[in-house]
């Protein structure tokens, strides 16, 4: 079958930094990727050129069969593709629950300006997503006093509204307080499921990485070092080496 | 609720002292008109662009109505007016087109740097404009009727008053509405709104619109009961006025935009008959005082509807 | 209109330049610094100007007035009105510290509607003007053309050698390197050790002395009436907006630009000599969204 | 050296650093790791007064730092080297280099001397002093970061994650740079952050773990 | 009408910006001359009080308070305006307003011209008089030139007077070449661009019809830059700012003062009630009387000449304002110069004196010498004809009628 996400020969560097160097890449429905690799390593930038937020120096992306390389994020998220970040990209002033909302109601490309914002949107879809990232409590605070974990979640959930066909989440867990990472993923990964997303998340942690990831990319400096099962890579000398720091 | 009654009141102080003080009506008028101005203003500032140009819209308004009224006599003042509002709105979505793309200090000098450009085009464009004299606007009819001058002025106001309440309960729907709150979301994240597939640009360039139109309504009825439009109804100075009053309401709520112009009057009023020579001062120093002790304006005071629940650090 | 003609307008075009430069460098350089607007920076000219004719009438009537004399009162009369005016601003501007930087901006718009009453009240609403300088520095020919050798030489004169100045200065001294570092990055200048707020505090009376020094050097040949200030910010508004805001070499070029298309317009489009300036900055912002010299970096997320 | 007695930072409402509490020794490595967002950053910045604690006390030796101004207490002896690299793109290596000694008045001699050092230190550096700060590449900026900040910092240095967006081969350089100062100053206290704290191989003698803010007990 | 108490007079003058040097003396002479008339029994025993407005504040400003005087306060007589745009934005809401509006300075022709409105007069000449009389001096001083270039103020009196000017000179001298039109923005505080443009062009004749700050400083520019060597100066409305800038003008140029006004006027510099006013504003203002100052005295004189006229036809009853609007009509009435008769259109006759700059021995400020009065009949547009129209119809032999003489000092 044919992939969601594919690369051909992309390059990009910010001055003398090698951030994206000849990546050729596919990622196909179905799939739960993860991408490791060390800081600066190109994992964000990477993502950043496939959704359109950075122009490649050179080469081609295609998402779900068309050419996106140049197109705004914008038109890509229209065919398809959610996305969190990992330095959360929230709307700080308002509450908790209008993100989500103006999230819900961008899905339709058009935007009343008469009704008020909360009837313009399922409150029932609205209640159920705050109940998945369990911000429900908070749900009428403003996104600006959320703590750094739950901007993460509600960056998430943002990304989740759009019910997309890829979400790619840039270090979903980094943040969270470590006993709940493990909850937070399994309710995240099984509303994936349900919703028949495919999902790309990064990240630094490696039991994460084994439990929840059918598939592991390492990134190195510009390069994917390594990808293939999560056995596989992690066992991987490279990977070892400069990753993980293991010997 | 609180507003809502506020609203009234306010409408109804208008209306009597209009009756009561037949001199008052022109004043009142403009002092409305001015809080439309910086209703308009107001939308731009939801989305975090503070535009230093915008009178340029009022002048916009005020020179279509004076022209419109010069090549066809006797056309009705409602024509007019929305032939003004149409006339500034046509310029608004042209130059919005290019201004949006520009944030921060660069939107308002852009929109300052059109505007001067109009500015000082009217004043020298001497045959069409009227030059630094300005164009005379003869009162017109209404609503076919032809008037004298109290009643004129009596209508003038009670359509005012009426067009005041009825703009700002939309810009409020406006800012509760999905579109509106996009819009407030340019201010705290673009980024995020183009990762929603929204288009920054083309929410900014709809309220760009909505404010010239705006803006443009004040102008043309500022030109109505002036009788005279001139170049200064668009200098850089009165967009400055604009901000102000839209600062001093807060835009937190659209009747702040009001509130606003209801200060800046009873201001200019007082300093006129007590510091004549002094009420740039007072304004000034109003201005800064309000942004100092509160800098979500006069509207910060009112009443807080729910869902601006105060922040709680966590 | 043939090369001598253009020559001409150059001429006029120069000094024009230069008393802009003058206004447009302060400007820029409290936005480096502060990164703040400053609205009232139209004052310091409108008050460097008024300060300069009375010190001069003053100097009329009680001394022999020598020509050094006289000039010298053009740069104390800056000094006074750019310290006096800049401490103030400054003081306002701590308050609203950190703040929005459209509150800050308002803030010195309400300055400005301040010092404009202020100005009536200390100067009144008649026109001013003390000639006298320009006459004692006398004429020179160009092209047949009697040029007054003050407006033609002296004034951009002076404005070359305050960008050389201002440029040795901030490249090559311990305050310039500090004012540089505090531009760029204010957090990470504090971490090396300067104080950032005196720093601030140094660059924002210069700033506006250099504001004020513009308003003096143009009160020798143009006539003050009140609101000149309020035309000049806009013109120098739109020089540091072409220019990139922050860049001193670029509001020299930028200056220098609408300087000579002003005079040039008066030539062969009268009707647009004061809406030049703007429309080049309209023009350079379609092309570069951030000014001649600024180039945009992507924003981290 | 530097005690943090239980420091709280809050920052736009947001609660980042929570009641922070250890000792970092003279002549000590010490390595803050932490997730992104944990608070690694702010702690740095606390300490050079760039962040306010609301709560807690920092001290060097045994004076208060809280009682001197952000920008006293570089002459203090703490060399500062930001995330963000921060190179003065207007101004030569040299200069960078020289900037915060210059700023504190040292007297040339010494000046010259700690320029000898740090060179000893980061030889790489020694042939890009006449280049100009905007011409380096991320890597480079690094290196002349931990240098500006060694130029001070004669009692204590902060690197703020200094290895992000290293190429292994100038990590591999810049951790022997670490080693080398180790041995020219053993009296200096280095405070590196990282959020991966594999990349620090066996640099540090004691590690802080952050997490939201919190010192978590143990290495993990 | 029941009589008031007192009577206020609604003024507007320019008391700020770079015109004040011209509407301050005006306001002056309004408060000594209500005063002295006040001392000598007021209207029919009502006393006068003047209340002015700054047309400085720019015309819609002006405009609200010129309503608000009429409206609040009650004021149903305006003076207003100096400027030429104001005037014309007054005289309508005048007419609206229903309150008899003296235009007393303003130039502009076209504020009266085929309007014929209840209750706006003017009690002087207009821009087509001054300027048809300025070409007259002109070519009988200075009959062969070949070209000419203007700088106005560009506002509707430096616009129009340019126009009226232009036509008659095309109508009496159609040879002339005009080399350069500029319209500096009213109150422009430098002319640098414009006089380096001027020298360029060498022009036989640079007209500039601009007063108040901006004639001064062109004045002060243009001398200090020598401009007068090569080109003829002719500014008509000098005599409003001859004593400011005089000491710097050289010899030759050209000087009007719309309307016969001159505190040395050759023939009224001794009838008594010219001299004594004039003395009286020395000794008040320590400055010599310019000619903002006589219209505004003529004003006055006209309003009271017709409130007696009214009073007179009415029977001893206060008149009605419709009634003193009627009255002001076909007045004849004198101000400190010589008599100006107000036609059944509003429009007031007036004489116009130009003469040329000439120091007399070891004087700094030169005088207004070889000076020609010409009457207003041969200079200003019959009743119901149009200007524009009626200055083509001149022809050069009017330059050869024996009632244009100079007079010299
Ligand atoms: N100025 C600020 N206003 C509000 N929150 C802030 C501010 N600066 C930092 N934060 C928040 O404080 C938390 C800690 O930030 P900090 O930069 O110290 O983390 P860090 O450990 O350095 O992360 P990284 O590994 O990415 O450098 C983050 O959640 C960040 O969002
Ligand atoms: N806009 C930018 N301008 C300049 N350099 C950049 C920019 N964005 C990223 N970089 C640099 O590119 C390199 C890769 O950054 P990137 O964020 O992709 O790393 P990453 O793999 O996501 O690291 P992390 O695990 O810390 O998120 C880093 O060295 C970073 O400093
Ligand atoms: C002072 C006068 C020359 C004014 C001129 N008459 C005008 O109409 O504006
Ligand atoms: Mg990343
Ligand atoms: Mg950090």
């Amino acid at each position: 079958m044919e992939p969601i996400v594919q690369t051909r020969d992309l390059c990009l560097s910010f001055g003398a930094v090698v951030v994206a160097d000849h990546i050729d890449f596919e990622l196909h429905t179905g799939e739960r990727l993860a991408v490791i690799g060390q800081n600066g390593a190109g994992k964000t930038t990477f993502i950043n050129i496939c959704t359109g937020f950075l122009r490649p120096a050179s080469g081609k992306v295609f998402f779900d069969g068309t050419d996106v390389t140049g197109m705004t994020p914008r038109r890509i998220v229209r065919l398809g593709l959610g996305r969190s970040f990992q330095l959360p990209q929230l709307f700080l002033e308002h509450t908790v629950r209008q993100c989500l909302e103006i999230a819900a109601a961008g899905r339709s490309g058009k935007l009343s300006f008469f009704t008020p914002l909360a009837d313009a949107v399922s409150a029932h879809e609205i209640e159920h997503t705050l109940e998945l990232v369990g911000l429900r409590d908070r749900a009428h605070e403003p996104a600006s006093s959320l703590p750094e974990g739950q901007r993460k979640l509600l960056d998430v959930a943002m990304a989740l509204m759009l019910d997309p066909k890829l979400l790619i989440m840039d270090e979903p867990t980094s943040g969270v307080a470590s006993e709940d990472k493990h909850g937070l993923m399994e309710t995240l990964m099984r509303a994936l499921d349900e919703r028949k997303v495919t999902s790309w998340f990064v990240e630094h942690d490696v039991d994460i990485v084994t439990r929840y990831a059918t598939r592991v990319a390492a990134w190195i400096a510009g390069k994917v070092a390594a990808d293939g099962t999560p056995a596989e890579v992690l066992a991987n000398p490279q990977v070892k080496r400069e990753v993980l720091g293991e010997f | 609720m609180f507003v809502r009654n506020l609203t009234i009141a306010g409408a109804l102080a208008c209306l009597a002292l209009g009756l009561f003080f037949p001199w008052s009506k022109t004043p009142i008028i403009v002092a409305l008109s001015f809080g439309v101005a910086a209703l308009g203003v107001g939308v731009m500032v939801r989305a975090g662009q503070v535009s230093f140009g915008h009178a340029l819209y009022a002048m916009i308004g005020g020179y279509a109505v004076a022209m419109l009224a010069r090549s066809f006599p006797g056309l009705d003042g409602v024509v007019l007016v929305l032939g003004g509002v149409l006339a500034s709105t046509l310029v608004g979505a042209v130059v919005g087109l290019f201004v949006v793309r520009y944030r921060g200090i660069f939107f308002g000098m852009l929109n300052l740097a059109i505007s001067m450009v109009l500015f000082s085009v009217a004043g020298k464009m001497y045959q069409f404009t009227g030059g630094t004299d300005g164009l005379r606007v003869a009162r017109p009819t209404m609503l076919g009727i032809s008037m004298d001058r109290t009643v004129f002025e009596t209508v003038l106001l009670v359509g005012m008053i009426v067009a005041a309440v009825v703009l700002g309960w939309l810009v409020q729907r406006y800012f509760r509405s999905a579109a509106g709150e996009a819009l407030a979301g340019i201010k705290s994240n673009e980024t995020r709104l183009e990762y929603l597939g929204l288009s920054a640009r083309r929410i900014l360039w709809n309220g760009y619109l909505i404010s010239a139109a705006l803006v443009g309504f004040s102008g043309a009825m500022f030109g109505l009961i002036q009788g005279l439009v001139t170049p200064d109804m668009g200098y850089w100075i009165r967009s400055g006025e604009f901000v102000f009053i839209t600062i001093l309401g807060g835009t937190g709520h659209a009747i702040g935009a009001f509130l606003g112009a209801a200060v800046f009057e009873v201001v200019k009023l007082f300093a006129g008959a007590y510091i004549p020579h002094a009420w740039h001062m007072l304004l000034g120093g109003t201005l800064i005082l309000v942004i100092v002790v509160l800098p979500g304006g006069i509207v910060g005071l009112l009443p807080k509807p729910r869902t601006q629940a105060r922040r709680v650090a966590d | 209109m043939n090369l001598d003609l253009l020559l001409l307008a150059a001429a006029d075009g120069f000094s024009y330049a230069g008393l802009l430069f003058l206004v447009a460098l302060g400007l820029t350089l409290i936005f480096g610094v502060q990164g703040i607007l400053n609205v009232a920076h139209g004052s310091l000219y409108a008050f460097g100007g008024y300060t300069a004719v009375s010190l001069t009438l003053w100097l009329m009537a009680h001394t022999q007035a020598s020509t050094p004399l006289l000039f010298a009162a053009l740069i104390v009369a800056a000094i006074v009105a750019g310290t006096v005016l800049g401490g103030v601003l400054e003081l306002l501007l701590r308050q609203v510290q950190g703040k929005d930087p459209v509150l800050q901006l308002l803030v010195t718009f309400g300055a400005f509607l301040i010092f404009e009453d202020v100005q009536k009240m200390l100067w009144g609403v008649s026109p001013m003007s003390a000639g006298e300088l320009v006459g004692r520095l006398g004429t020179v020919d160009l092209f047949g053309v009697t040029y007054m050798a003050y407006q033609l030489l002296l004034v951009p004169g002076i404005a070359l050698v305050l960008f050389l100045g201002v440029h040795y200065v901030l490249r090559f001294t311990r305050l310039g390197k500090q004012v540089v570092a505090v531009a760029h990055n204010r957090e990470v200048a504090t971490a090396l050790g300067i104080d950032a707020r005196k720093v601030g505090l140094l660059t924002f009376v210069g700033a506006a002395i250099l504001g004020a020094f513009g308003g003096a050097l143009a009160a020798p040949t143009t006539t003050l009436v009140p609101g000149i200030g309020a035309d000049m910010i806009v013109l120098s508004f739109a020089v540091v907006a072409t220019a990139g805001l922050g860049q001193i070499t670029g509001a020299f070029i930028a200056a220098l630009m609408i300087g000579l298309a002003r005079s040039v317009a008066v030539y062969m489009a009268p009707e647009f000599d004061v809406a030049v300036p703007y429309l080049i900055m309209v023009a350079v912002l379609l092309i570069r969204p951030n000014g001649l010299f600024v180039v945009a970096q992507a924003r981290r997320i | 050296m530097l005690t943090l007695d239980n420091v709280s930072v809050r920052l736009a409402g947001a609660s980042v650093l929570r009641g922070v509490t250890g000792t970092l020794l003279a002549g000590t490595a010490v390595a803050v790791v932490g997730h992104n967002g944990a608070g690694k950053t702010t702690l740095l910045r606390t300490i050079m007064g760039l962040a306010r604690a609301h709560e807690g006390r920092i001290l060097l030796g045994n004076d208060d730092l809280m009682r001197w101004p952000a920008h006293r207490r570089a002459g203090l002896g703490i060399g500062y080297a930001p995330e963000e690299r921060v190179i003065f793109p207007t101004m030569t290596v040299l200069e960078n280099l020289r900037l915060p000694c210059e700023v504190d008045r040292l007297p040339d001699t010494d000046i010259q001397a700690r320029l000898e050092m740090v060179l000893d230190v980061v030889p790489q550096l020694g042939d890009m002093l006449p280049r100009s700060g905007a011409a380096l590449s991320g890597g480079q900026g690094k290196m002349v970061a931990l240098g500006r900040a060694l130029m001070i910092g004669t009692r204590m240095v902060l690197l703020d994650e200094p290895f992000q967006g290293l190429a292994p081969v100038l990590a591999l350089q810049y951790a022997e740079a670490l080693g080398r100062l180790r041995q020219i100053c053993p009296e200096l206290c280095i405070v590196i952050t990282e959020s991966n704290a594999s990349l620090l191989q066996d640099i540090p003698d004691q590690t802080l773990v952050l997490a939201r803010g919190a010192l978590v007990e143990g290495a993990h | 009408a029941t009589k008031p108490a007192e009577m206020k007079v609604g003024i507007s003058t320019y008391t700020s910006g770079s015109a004040s040097v011209f509407g301050v003396p005006g306001k002056e002479a309004a408060e000594l001359w209500i005063e002295q008339f006040n001392a000598a029994g007021g209207l029919d025993g009502v006393k006068l009080t003047p209340v002015f407005i700054d047309e400085g504040m720019g015309s819609d400003k002006v405009l609200t308070e010129y309503r608000r005087l009429v409206q609040e306060q009650g004021v149903n007589v305006m003076l207003s305006a100096i400027s030429s745009g104001n005037c014309n934005v007054v005289a309508p809401v005048a007419e609206d307003l229903k309150v008899l509006n003296i235009l007393w300075d303003c130039g502009t022709e076209k504020a009266l011209e085929n309007k014929n409105y209840q209750y706006v007069v003017r009690t002087q000449a207009n821009a087509v008089s001054e300027m048809v009389a300025t070409v007259l001096y002109l070519l009988k001083v200075n009959p062969d030139f070949k070209t000419i270039a203007v700088v106005n103020q560009d506002y509707a009196w430096g616009r129009d007077s340019w126009e009226i000017f232009r036509t008659t000179l095309q109508a009496l001298k159609p040879d002339v070449r005009v080399v350069a039109e500029m319209f500096p923005k009213f109150g422009a505080p430098d002319f640098s661009t414009e006089i380096t443009r001027l020298q360029a062009l060498r022009p036989d004749v640079i007209l500039n019809t601009s007063w108040g700050g901006d004639l001064d400083t062109f004045a002060r520019q243009a001398s200090q830059r020598g401009l007068a060597r090569n080109s003829l100066l002719v500014l008509p409305l000098l005599e409003s700012s001859l004593d400011r800038v005089g000491a710097v003008l050289p010899d030759g140029v050209i000087a009007g003062a719309r309307g016969d006004h001159y505190y040395l006027h050759p023939t009224y510099k001794d009838d008594p009630k010219h001299q004594a006013f004039v003395e009286a504003f020395q000794a008040r203002t320590k400055t010599n009387p310019i000619y903002p100052v006589y219209h505004m005295v003529q004003a006055l004189e006209g309003m009271v000449a017709a409130y007696e006229k009214a009073i007179a036809d009415n029977n001893g009853e206060w008149p009605e304002v419709e009634q003193v609007a009627a009255a002001m009509k076909g007045l004849e009435f004198r101000g400190l110069t010589s008599p100006v008769r107000i036609r059944e259109d509003g429009q007031g006759l007036e004489d116009q004196l130009l003469g040329t700059l000439k120091r007399h021995d070891g004087e700094t400020i030169p005088r207004i010498d070889n000076v020609m009065v010409i009457p207003a009949d041969m200079v200003t547009t019959p009743v119901g004809e149009v200007s524009a129209e009626w200055i083509k119809t001149l022809t050069p032999d009017i330059l050869e009628s024996e009632r244009l003489t100079f007079i010299s000092q």
